[in-house]
């Protein structure tokens, strides 16, 4: 077992309810000191977006903030770079596109990402059945990874997913991309069919954007993701005590 | 020549061609995919279907397209060509025949609703075209950028009851247009189905569309036999996403014909790009020394497109097509020259073909060979283009 | 229902469909329509050239062109209509079935240059095609205000390879072009053709033009046949000149079918004009108290002329064919209606068909008819013009 | 034999050539005074032009000549009663299209051209073919109709045309629309093959711009007939004095 679904499942022994928010990674100069952060502010692992030209699965701000980045030069190599040494006392987690690590290779990616501190790759659009490739060379290093489940995932692919996915299983709200709408969903449902064959964290995402939305997503399950709600506040200008400040109101709505 | 009998037939299980295809879509979209891959082979064996997707495309789509010998121009390069006339075809090009088997096979799941992604606007009029005569709802996603360029197109679209959403995204153009295509799909893909334009996306959609454009080989190669020309020496087609270049190669795959695809070269996946995963697919695409997807640049375009379907990547790979891009300038003459020549005035995608045509009569097509054409689309379309082009030169 | 057999057969020997048709030129160009007479009717006894004709139609201008059951608009309406789709051949309406007929016969008669008149553009881009192939020399007159609103496809004339001449007389509109057609044929007619773009002019054009469009009933007739619908109730085509409607009435002028003209209501030559003699032949015209021809108004450009063709004339005064007049509103309606409900936009000229159909479903059309309509042309090169009418008004 | 016959064939039996200048009727509000000061001039017979919306046989100064007297309201029955009363003191002769006449009623027409003193009539659109219905209603009056020859008649017809027109022959001297193309062009071949089968008096007409032309012109045949050359100058403005200059000149030239 990857040290990240330990590390997840200790917390859930806890009986704490994991919030994960979602960054772009190069958005802004100062992005790691957002990292940082919301680590202060109460996060339980942080998403660390590479950013893609061609974000499928990513609505408007993500898709914004992936141009930002982007047009600031930013690149995995860059990212690692930045990463590497710069603790942020919580897991990260990459999320991207398959093609940048097929792009880059996919051992040497992997590697790449690990060296600098990641522990789990979250890849929207590689699909279970063409994941083997990536979840070889991942073996050989400690990232885990993890994959989505969704309102239209059938029972056996709910089997499947849940079984092979590593750290935690993300749980798709709803039937929409990133930050298009909000609320959670088919939540419960889709939580309840994971828990239902396995025993994997499970958390859920897409769709949380105010803490009120995150605690009850929270207590149909192990935890929460929140991702265009906080960029969108990036992408406004907040600072890094504006991004503490986003995450500790999530925590608290989630701890009440 | 390579010549094995087994190109072009069913790609395996999870819609490999080689190294190339399968599925790279968010999850959300599997359990679409997978049913639209069960639907497809349940309708692709069933007679009525298929005699319904022929019969419409006979009395709605104007198929059989006829086999033009180029009398004029054949003399003048010293080469035999016969152009398959696709321009011909309801709606001025190809597109007509997958987006006519797409929505049949939509009635047929049970969806009531359709999106689609357009470029210029020829696959959008197309689907248009096509869900009005079903009543289907229609919703075309266009890139901001091709809205504007292509105004008389999207008023095609909505004359013919479709919505054109302009996409504001990335590049605001073709590309952008499938991720927003496949972005609304995930909301809707319970009653929609997302009638993609080429031989590129996730499995089912690269095969799928292969097949429903294989009627134009399959036509084209039993009207050279009736008229005694019989298997070409070559087969040359102009490739954007490679639908109806892979649609006339299917009638010509396992014959002794060189197959070849001509792109544009400012988005020439193939000469220039190398594999990656875009849109579902893995296929060989023009990107970023970081892997970001570059924006394709063509005088047409139906061309701008970065990448290739995967079939093309392994017809490629295995060496039994051949791919090359031809530049804006070398194709406005072929435009012109075949206009001239032969009274057909071609798309100018399909003037690519025309193009390469051109440059290689004596050279790489030995004189006196047999080509077979395909005129994917006809340019009344790109008339006003080209005009503005050539007067801005005067 | 009046039934003779001997409709649309052979005219006079001077040309004329009962009072109509005869010659009225000046005696310059009297031998050039004798000799032209002469070669027609050899070459329309030649099965060499017969089958050459068909033949180029076939591989070349995409015949037979498909009868489209048009299921909603059916369903909606009350009445069976199929569609004759002539907007499937190339260049996009019935016009090339003539031009195809008179190129040939321009090689046979030995001359190297053919010469027309347009008014939209739709015949003079189909002349420039059919010359294109021949390597004829083509010079299209086209009324300067015309190639002002048609710049797109002057354009097209000369990509291919034609000289389109303004006309800067009269009206500067079509009328105008035939006038200014036959003054140059006074100039040239020892190595010119002049191709008279529909069944209008000196004998033996009426007579010609007709045949050579008479593909278009007798395929037709054969398609219902086939498809088990026999002999339909009504045939219905638009009328400017009246070559599309005399090609479909061909092929049931001895049947029972009832035959409807619609013309536009602003050149409503037979409801509204009365006889005279124009661009050399008697028929029914619009025209002053005074005997000067007036200016057809019509929102299509190929209905906006101001007579009609004498074999109409004639079948109007005895009673075989009905002609009615469709007003610009209807017709935009119309056009509006079958683009949504079936997938085809038509031209404005076949609009006109559309909306006399729509209008008198139910009505002088009895409910459950089978009605073939005369699909003369698409609807592509009016987008344009559409959208800024309706756009004006929104 | 129509009057006007008589009168040529005596015109030609004293040795002079016929000088036949056309004018529009109606493009001036003094075009009548125009007409008489040609005879002056020495003009042998008159063409009266009848404007036409659509004039297939006449080029750019005759259709801008026919528009302007259009737009002034010209019309068959203005032009006869302007003309009737109004001695000119030489044959006149009406040219239109035969539209104008089949709409007004051939008989009818017939019957008010002679009212007003007309004599002839050219009707260029006419064929031989066509024009019994004309002539026979012509029979009933004094109004000769005169037929055009061209360059491209064949030996048939040339036969049956020159025994057929009345009054004289019209031979067109080159295959062109009034005004286009000047000189005599066939002049002498179309001239002799009428000759070869008629005795009618012929004159040549087409292209016949100049007094050098008109008598090159005359020379070969019974007469000229000038026309746009003559429109041309009353379009820019000439008095009746002009026209009469004109036409004087044009009469020096032929009886030089
Ligand atoms: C006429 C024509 N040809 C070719 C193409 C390229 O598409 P494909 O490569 O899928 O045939 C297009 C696309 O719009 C087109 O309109
Ligand atoms: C599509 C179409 N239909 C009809 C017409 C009218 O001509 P006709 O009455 O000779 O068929 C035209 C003329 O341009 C046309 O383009």
């Amino acid at each position: 077992m990857k040290s990240l679904e330990v590390h997840l499942r200790e917390l859930r022994a806890t009986g704490r309810k994991a919030l994960v928010p979602y960054f772009m990674a190069g958005v802004t100069p100062d992005w790691t000191r957002h990292v940082a952060a919301a680590v202060l502010g109460g996060a339980d692992a942080i998403e660390i977006g590479i950013p893609f030209s061609d974000p499928m699965m990513d609505g408007v701000v993500i898709q914004e903030a992936a141009q930002r980045s982007l047009a600031a030069g930013t690149t995995i190599d860059t990212i690692c770079a930045e990463l590497t040494g710069a603790s942020s006392g919580a897991p990260l987690i990459a999320m991207t596109y398959y093609n940048l690590f097929h792009h880059y290779g996919l051992r040497r990616a992997a590697g790449r990402l690990s060296a600098s501190g990641i522990v789990g790759a979250i890849v929207p659009d590689l699909t279970l059945e063409e994941s083997e490739p990536w979840r070889e060379v991942c073996d050989d290093t400690d990232i885990a990874t993890i994959f989505l489940v969704a309102p239209s995932t059938t029972p056996e692919r709910f089997k499947t997913l849940a079984s092979t996915t590593q750290g935690f299983c993300y749980a798709s709200a709803r039937m929409a991309v990133t930050g298009r709408a909000a609320g959670d969903g088919d939540a419960t449902r889709v939580v309840n069919a994971v828990r239902a064959t396995s025993d994997v964290p499970t958390y859920v995402g897409i769709g949380i954007t105010t803490p009120a939305q995150a605690r009850d997503a929270s207590q149909r399950s192990d935890g929460v993701i929140v991702g265009s709600a906080l960029v969108d506040t990036i992408l406004r200008g907040a600072s890094p005590a504006d991004t503490e400040e986003f995450v500790a109101s999530f925590r608290r709505a989630i701890d009440e | 020549m390579s010549q094995r009998s087994d190109y072009m037939g069913i790609p395996s299980s999870t819609g490999h061609f080689g190294d190339f295809g399968g599925r790279f879509v968010p999850e959300a979209l599997m359990p679409a995919c997978l049913e639209l891959e069960a639907a497809f082979i349940d309708a692709w064996a069933d007679p009525v279907f298929i005699d319904e997707y022929r019969t419409v495309l006979q009395e709605f789509g104007g198929r059989p397209t006829p086999v033009t010998y180029l009398g004029r121009f054949s003399k003048k390069f010293g080469v035999e060509v016969f152009a398959k006339r696709e321009d011909l075809a309801h709606t001025g090009s190809h597109k007509i025949n997958n987006v006519v088997g797409q929505t049949l096979l939509t009635r047929r799941m049970g969806k009531a609703r359709v999106i689609a992604e357009t470029g210029a606007g020829q696959h959008g009029v197309a689907t248009a075209t096509a869900a009005a005569r079903l009543g289907l709802e229609c919703t075309v996603f266009m890139g901001e950028v091709d809205t504007q360029r292509q105004v008389l197109n999207v008023f095609r679209m909505e004359l013919l009851g479709s919505k054109v959403v302009p996409v504001t995204s990335g590049s605001k153009t073709l590309k952008d247009a499938v991720n927003e295509a496949m972005r609304e799909w995930v909301t809707c893909v319970q009653d929609t189905h997302y009638c993609l334009g080429s031989v590129m996306g996730p499995h089912p959609f690269p095969w799928m569309v292969r097949e429903f454009q294989s009627i134009i080989g399959h036509e084209a190669s039993e009207q050279l036999a009736r008229r005694g020309v019989g298997v070409p020496d070559m087969v040359v087609a102009c490739v954007g996403g490679g639908s109806n270049a892979a649609g006339i190669f299917a009638g010509f795959a396992n014959t002794t014909a060189r197959l070849v695809g001509v792109e544009a070269a400012g988005g020439a996946a193939v000469s220039n790009g190398s594999p990656g995963v875009l849109h579902g697919m893995k296929s060989m695409l023009i990107q970023s020394e970081h892997g970001q997807i570059e924006e394709a640049h063509s005088i047409s375009a139906g061309l701008d497109y970065p990448g290739i379907g995967p079939e093309h990547a392994y017809l490629a790979a295995a060496g039994r097509a051949e791919y090359f891009g031809m530049g804006d300038e070398e194709v406005l003459v072929a435009l012109q020259t075949l206009s001239e020549l032969e009274g057909i005035i071609p798309a100018l995608e399909s003037a690519h073909a025309v193009a390469w045509i051109m440059q290689e009569a004596g050279k790489a097509i030995p004189r006196g060979s047999t080509v077979l054409l395909n005129m994917s689309g006809r340019g009344d379309k790109d008339v006003a283009q080209v005009r503005d082009i050539l007067r801005g030169r005067e």
